[in-house]
């Protein structure tokens, strides 16, 4: 069984798949633990970047043992990740997080729900999960990265910012005006776009859960770096916050005070 | 070849430390590291209630560095009690406490609590600079430190670490009242108060608006303090500030510390405490040292 | 779009100025940088005679940053007068020269000879920490600030700025007590004391034992000493600390700084002034800001 | 006319002429105005490591516009360099210091020294110097790098330190053993050799042109980090310092204290 290290692995491929946002492979015995939702954490190799970038799984090939990040040009770390290429190394800390818990939305209607950077994940959820799958993801424009590849595991529903494809406006948008219904939620992408789906799934009296991310520097639930305000208090922290690398990232939203 | 070290009677296997918040309480890195490897585990500071701690962002990266605003987060000494200390003792290694308080009583409570306890030592955390009771008025004036020193020094069943803050004009006068006041070692440095500004956002990096500056980038400062206080008192010294490797680790030690911690560099690479540890044997090997208490503060 | 800032009553083409120690007499760097780019040129420390400064090694790398121990080498006050001040002149910058003495009469006696000289401001340089008596004790003690401040403010004929050490437990006491004697301005931060130690010839690095530190790793520091001194005094800021960019730039002039220093990066990428420049430029094109001056200390 | 300028400039070859000492062609219009005896300053990508190295220029190619430096490897910034291959790229400052004076030593009998590392400025300066050459080098050991291109501009003497080539012990040793003689001497070592050279010239009363190094910030005169001792009072700096990296690094020894 594989456990939880740090090692320097292969780039296997990467392309550019919309503007700034890149899409590598990863050759690295993790695959085999990889779970969706999980993360992994990269190592810049410029020395004055220091700390690791957390970056979410999405997609695993146990087969050929490796993992996908698909992320966007943020900053000088992700800047650099962008420019490596086939047979690059990679450092890498993994696999890391809880994922999604997959038994919770097993045979329901289930919303798989990716806004921008969040919609990685859902892939590899989308892959494992054995559901009735209404994908809706939201982008800024017209470049719908892993739309495709999505639609192979159930039906995408698509949000634009800028209206040029699907309804405009975000995926709260997209779920109203498609007249979408759903027993469980499982979501990724900016805060503001959780907390909505937080107060939808409260409303409709369902269970939603959502994958957070947050300034991390340890990965491991040391540094308590990383941590989102809870209702009840944390069993491990014995006040209310959770540590979002460990306990986290993914959440009941009902779990959170956000 | 021998890389035992003594500090205030206390034997450790070897000079390699965590550095208080960087390692939890030891369980969060279990997985990554032997912590049968280290010369002590150093935990995340305790207080006698549970703290909450700064809201997020945290943690901010800076240029050969980072910030931390944590804030003290800890669950409290009855659980850490319940908890950390049975799963540390499964280990050999040393277990040193960090206790925090926001005035002389919360300290005391956590010392008097930890007293039956099987911990090596009790590192007192009088300088986090992330707490706006965090006690950092104790670390920053001497008179206070002397105070504060004095009573816990009363109470406490082990030997106690003052561990003190950089933020000051003079190190020196903070080891010497920490050393008058009954103090069985010093640790140092704590972290150096920074502040990250985003331009784009125009607004503070982190939440608390200043944070704890660690890692390479403040290394020269942390061995200037080491090695000032080393000439300045009599008590053993636990240096740290940017530790990444053995080089750094011997720096240290030749300045005049006794132990080293490493801190966020634990971060960076969880392995680092082990390649500390194994780098001092292979720089023992190659200079023919003996023993590595040997080299301590030779650089004068 | 105005780039130009007025700090005591002295208009600059715009912020960006170099760091005391780091940029010679302007000479130097004259092949590599236009210095009519420049906001000002700040000289190296000029005493009121002749200095050797420190043996050397006298400038060792750290870990995204350096220490130096020149020990303020300088020509002399006279010298300067007749060949340095004719050369900056041939330029259109202003010219702050950096004033360094052993004692008030010394600084006195430089501040005086340059009263009829065609130079715009006077750094007061009360905080390098490489010279045994260069004043290091003016920096750190607020009421020998307080005293050196007035005196020399009774002699200067131009706006005075006293440069301040961060090497002090409350940087905002040294920028009160430069304000209540009168200076014009503060400049801040002077360089960070550290020491390096060579592990293979077990000897310091630099032939000074310790030294000054500065670049990219200092400047969360820098940032959050010059924020602390913006809320603290009237008098306007010039900030410096590890500036490497404009990002960096505009990161103290957000934190409260009006004009803005590049020191050590001037080693490591000589045309670091001109870039700032531009990048601030910019800054101000991306985001619609009219006047460089409205953006200063709107961190808060 | 070039000027002194810092640029980005490419990796034209690179090998290991023997252990731990490394032999770099860089294309660079710096060639063109290249003295022998002059240097340039080399920056790290490494972040973390920022003050540039200064690495003596070993053979200038003007035709081609090319500049040789041959360096042993010290610590991480050489280390880095010496990883460099054809066509990566390459910061440098240039060209610096003064060099050596051609016009003393013309048509002189002159002894051109180097001592490690100290040997490859002889290089540029053997092929440019028309003078009656004694070109005496030092090594640790029998990997005599440069030797061979040396002699093709003089007669060679070798010193090692181990004794297995040449003279055992150092260049003044093969001076003494050979019963060499010259007017000028012309040398580049660690500092224990220049001294004993400065000692030697002053018993012959002959001049001794030789070039030091030290720890250096700026390269160009404005940090006075890199400072010798001079016996008279220095022109520019008033006191008994002189600037390595622009009023040297070559000094008539006689005018320093050393």
């Amino acid at each position: 069984m594989e456990q939880m290290r740090k090692e320097t692995a292969t780039v296997y491929s990467q392309q550019e798949l919309a503007t700034g946002i890149y899409d590598m492979w990863i050759e690295t015995g993790l695959a085999l633990m990889a779970k969706p939702g999980q993360f992994i954490s990269v190592y810049t190799k410029d020395k004055s970047a220091l700390l690791p970038r957390p970056i979410s799984i999405c997609e695993v090939d146990q087969d050929h043992q490796r993992l996908r990040i698909v992320y966007r040009v943020a900053g000088k770390g992700t800047k650099e990740f962008s420019g490596y290429q086939k047979g690059d190394s990679i450092d890498i800390l993994g696999t890391l997080g809880n994922g999604f818990p997959l038994e919770a939305a097993k045979g329901k209607k289930v919303f798989l729900i990716g806004g921008g950077i969040g919609i990685p994940p859902m892939l590899e959820l989308a892959k494992q999960l054995a559901a009735e799958k209404s994908i809706v993801v939201g982008y800024r424009n017209d470049e719908l990265f892993l739309a495709d590849e999505l639609a192979k595991y159930g039906k995408v529903y698509i949000a634009t910012e800028d209206g040029s494809v699907g309804t405009k406006g975000n995926v709260c948008n997209a779920i109203e005006e498609q007249g979408l219904k759903a027993d469980v939620i499982m979501a990724c992408g900016p805060m503001p776009m959780l907390r909505a789906l937080k107060a939808y799934a409260e409303k409709e009296g369902i269970p939603a859960y959502i994958s957070l991310e947050e300034r991390m520097a340890c990965g491991v639930g040391a540094c308590l770096g990383c941590v989102v305000k809870t209702k009840e208090k944390d069993h491990h922290s014995h006040v209310n916050n959770a540590r979002i690398c460990t306990d986290g990232p993914v959440y009941l939203a009902s779990d959170l005070d956000i | 070849m021998n890389t035992k070290v003594t500090i205030a009677g206390v034997e450790f296997k070897n000079p390699v430390m965590t550095a208080s918040g960087t390692f939890g309480s030891g369980m969060e890195y279990s997985n990554l590291v032997d912590l049968n490897g280290l010369g002590a585990v150093v935990t995340k500071g305790v207080a006698n209630v549970p703290w909450e701690g700064n809201p997020t962002p945290r943690v901010q990266e800076t240029y050969g560095g980072m910030l931390n605003a944590i804030g003290l987060q800890n669950p409290g000494i009855d659980v850490f009690i319940e908890r950390d200390i049975p799963f540390l003792k499964q280990f050999d290694t040393k277990i040193i406490v960090n206790v925090c308080g926001r005035s002389i009583a919360d300290y005391v409570e956590v010392v008097e609590k930890l007293g039956d306890q099987p911990v090596d030592m009790l590192e007192i955390n009088v300088s986090c600079p992330n707490v706006s009771h965090g006690g950092i008025a104790f670390g920053q004036k001497a008179d206070c430190l002397y105070e504060i020193t004095q009573e816990i020094k009363k109470k406490a069943k082990q030997p106690i670490i003052m561990k003190l803050s950089p933020n000051v004009t003079d190190i020196t006068e903070m080891a010497k009242a920490a050393e008058a006041a009954g103090s069985d070692a010093v640790s140092l440095i704590n972290t150096i108060t920074g502040m990250k500004i985003d331009i784009h956002k125009r607004t503070f990096a982190l939440a608390n608006k200043t944070g704890g500056m660690s890692g390479p980038a403040i290394k020269p400062v942390a061995v200037r303090m080491v090695y000032q206080v080393a000439n300045a008192v009599k008590i053993p010294i636990i240096g740290m500030g940017g530790i990444a490797n053995a080089e750094d680790a011997i720096e240290f030690m030749l300045a005049g510390a006794t132990g080293v911690a490493v801190g966020a560099m634990n971060f960076v690479n969880p392995y680092t405490t082990k390649e500390v540890a194994e780098g001092i044997e292979q720089y023992m090997k190659q200079y023919n040292i003996e023993n590595i208490m040997d080299i301590v503060g030779t650089v004068r």
